[in-house]
């Protein structure tokens, strides 16, 4: 039961199809499974729905995808800093589903918990409301927000251990946890394999059964703002 | 004589209080940090996944793996704990934050907040900033009182997309310091030199 | 000759593929791990926090914070990672866990389980046992096929307050092997020198 | 903005008021807030509503606020290993909500995360649904649980820093951090208290903000199922 790939190439055979949902980790620019999406766009898979908070940069991370149109639809909370993935949207291009970022989270946390829906107040009295079932608990009123599986999810990781034990660093956390639990089947990449042993078990982030398939990926670790003290 | 950004964000400084936990939102929120005042001690949660965030780094502590919710390079603090985005989010939701500090494009007053798009023009996202204003204890709203044509921005009622329903407790603008109250926005305070009149001509909203 | 425990464990133990992670209920469900076949990697999942969940320890390496769901004290392996009460039955209800072995007090023709109390008489409590047979992608039960009064244990339908509705994949007894299907339960493997007279004579559920 | 406490009557001192709800950590005596609970017992405060998965033994851990009748509803999910608990409920002395273990998860961590509801298929047709609101997704049947918000919550971790960061130590981590998320106000005691910044901000498993107040503990750290390898 070998969880490691050579490469994101062989790590991604067999897990693509068009029309697929693909849930992928990371904040901006930051922990994002660069060198799977980079595989991606090798690809032909196309019409992808892609649930992401942000979706890169024009030239980086699912910027890339964007610009091979090979993604319809992106479930995100932000666009902003992203020139294409604004004109593509605002052109009707692109399909887009905004997600309040908690929810967005939580939504992913869900689905891969066994958890179909839960309520939040997140959004009540807002455009995000529309259409959901509004319930009250306790005189105040709150939406139903579904739970998400995707497909197929893709995170970033600094260390993995070689039964997919992950630990992630500073904020290049944030996503990729929930991200990992959501797919039906999650693959990893990681800026350094372990021996199995070497992460301490009381620090594991992701345990290994959320994690399929792992590969060491070479990390660009693009910045986004780069901003210094005065 | 109006309050430039710092000295708003100097205003907003003293809302804090010691042993807060407090979000700022992107731009002018985000000076707040610069000013807070000596004896307070607040520890500031960034909504990627971060309490106890630092000052931007040095040109060589900068770090890809350590940015803030405006994807800005920051530092950590001895008190730092990191977690992933729905343990962020938890904490949001679940009240437990003292504050958020936000921009905004329009607040109605009954503390309507629209901070996210304008219909066909510009569509940033939301990002966590719904969350926030449905889940912090208390949430303060930074921005200019008019915007560049001179239009009030504190109105009747939100003209854009909202962020959240009577939301908003405290307004700090330009011009002052506004409550939303039962009956409209109060005035708590005026910019050193701004008179009522000057307010009155350039806000729509009800004013107590 | 019937299966007694330990044969009840071995064949049971045969169930198991090669990176599975497995769950294992308290009682004869424990014993399944020694005879976990030779080539076959399984993960053992405990449900109050642990994947990875090695034997118990020596009496120098018993260790208080370190206990498996049947609060038998037990120790790590390499692979070994603990996370808390809410992750964990994130996995198992996520439908992460391949395979739960579990005891039970009757289970009927049609896959209901139920294995938490006897009204009135004894309760303990479902404990995961809801969870566990509700998310789990496969339920295996062990448990001896009559009770104490030669009354069958594999029914019509339950008689006790349920753990799960059509929930059992797979049961092994004393006698056998028997699975879950359309219409009632079917002989799938009888126990060395069983016939299927014996079987009959201990069973109330339909058998196919 | 001190949360360390010289004691555990110190720090409940004002936190504890008659027909309160309180949550405590632990699974059976490991991982419980043995310091607090004692203390509790030294009060005459009563009718206390306590969540836990268990009640410890019938002398230890929750154990002695069953003897010394100051709680009148346990909400858990076994109550087995502890004659007290099982005589004082099948009696009707006792109320006693009985919660499959992770849905009794769930529900705090929902609670502290400001969800009042969600969905789970756990213990649909049993009595466990009955009364509850039963609603389909995609053709199976789930049914809805309410999040839990306790009065005050009690855990137990293994070292806190002077801010209140935690962390727990192998399987007494247990329910403790949901337990911390889930109360109004949170106490916690530990076996060491350390300077802040000695833990590793990667790898506290309770952030600060869920933590009001803090002490070190005394721990007798009883065993439960003393089982050697043959």
């Amino acid at each position: 039961m070998k969880k490691i790939y050579n490469n994101a190439d062989d790590a991604l055979a067999e897990t693509l199809f068009d029309g697929m949902t693909i849930a992928v980790g990371g904040f901006g620019l930051c922990g994002i499974p660069e060198n799977l999406i980079t595989a991606i766009r090798r690809t032909d898979v196309k019409n992808l729905i892609v649930v992401s908070n942000n979706a890169g940069v024009d030239d980086f991370g699912l910027g890339e995808l964007l610009a091979s149109r090979q993604i319809s639809k992106m479930v995100s909370s932000y666009v902003g800093e992203n020139a294409e993935f604004m004109r593509q949207y605002l052109s009707g291009e692109l399909e887009l589903e905004f997600n309040p970022q908690g929810t967005l989270a939580e939504r992913m946390r869900a689905g891969g918990a066994g958890i179909p829906g839960f309520y939040t107040k997140t959004g009540v009295g807002t455009v995000i409301a529309d259409g959901k079932e509004h319930k009250d608990f306790d005189g105040v009123t709150y939406i139903l927000e579904m739970g998400i599986i995707a497909d197929l999810s893709l995170v970033k990781a600094w260390k993995g251990d070689e039964r997919g034990n992950l630990i992630y660093r500073k904020t290049a956390r944030n996503f990729n946890p929930v991200v990992a639990t959501c797919g039906k089947v999650c693959i990893a990449e990681v800026e350094e394999i372990v021996k199995t042993g070497e992460l301490n078990p009381d620090l594991i982030h992701t345990p290994s059964i959320y994690v399929h398939r792992l590969i060491k990926g070479d990390h660009e670790k693009r910045i986004e703002q780069r901003t210094i003290s005065a | 004589m109006t309050w430039d950004r710092n000295q708003m964000a100097e205003r907003a400084a003293q809302e804090l209080q010691d042993g807060w936990y407090v979000n700022l939102g992107i731009g002018i929120p985000t000076l707040v940090s610069n000013y807070i005042p000596e004896g307070v001690d607040v520890t500031l949660q960034s909504e990627n996944g971060m309490l106890g965030m630092g000052p931007f780094p040095t040109e060589e502590n900068i770090d890809a793996d350590l940015i803030n919710a405006g994807k800005q390079t920051i530092t950590e603090l001895d008190r730092t704990a990191y977690f992933d985005s729905s343990e962020s989010f938890a904490m949001i939701r679940g009240g437990k934050i003292n504050m958020a500090i936000l921009g905004a494009m329009e607040v109605a007053e009954n503390g309507d907040l629209a901070n996210w798009m304008i219909p066909k023009k510009l569509v940033k996202g939301m990002g966590g900033a719904m969350d926030l204003v449905a889940g912090v204890k208390r949430v303060v709203v930074i921005m200019d009182h008019a915007n560049k044509k001179g239009a009030s921005k504190l109105l009747k009622e939100c003209t854009l997309p909202l962020t959240g329903k009577a939301v908003v407790d405290r307004i700090i603008t330009n011009y002052g310091v506004f409550d939303v109250v039962e009956g409209g926005l109060k005035i708590v305070e005026m910019a050193e030199g701004v008179t009522r009149a000057d307010i009155d001509a350039v806000t729509e909203a009800t004013l107590i």
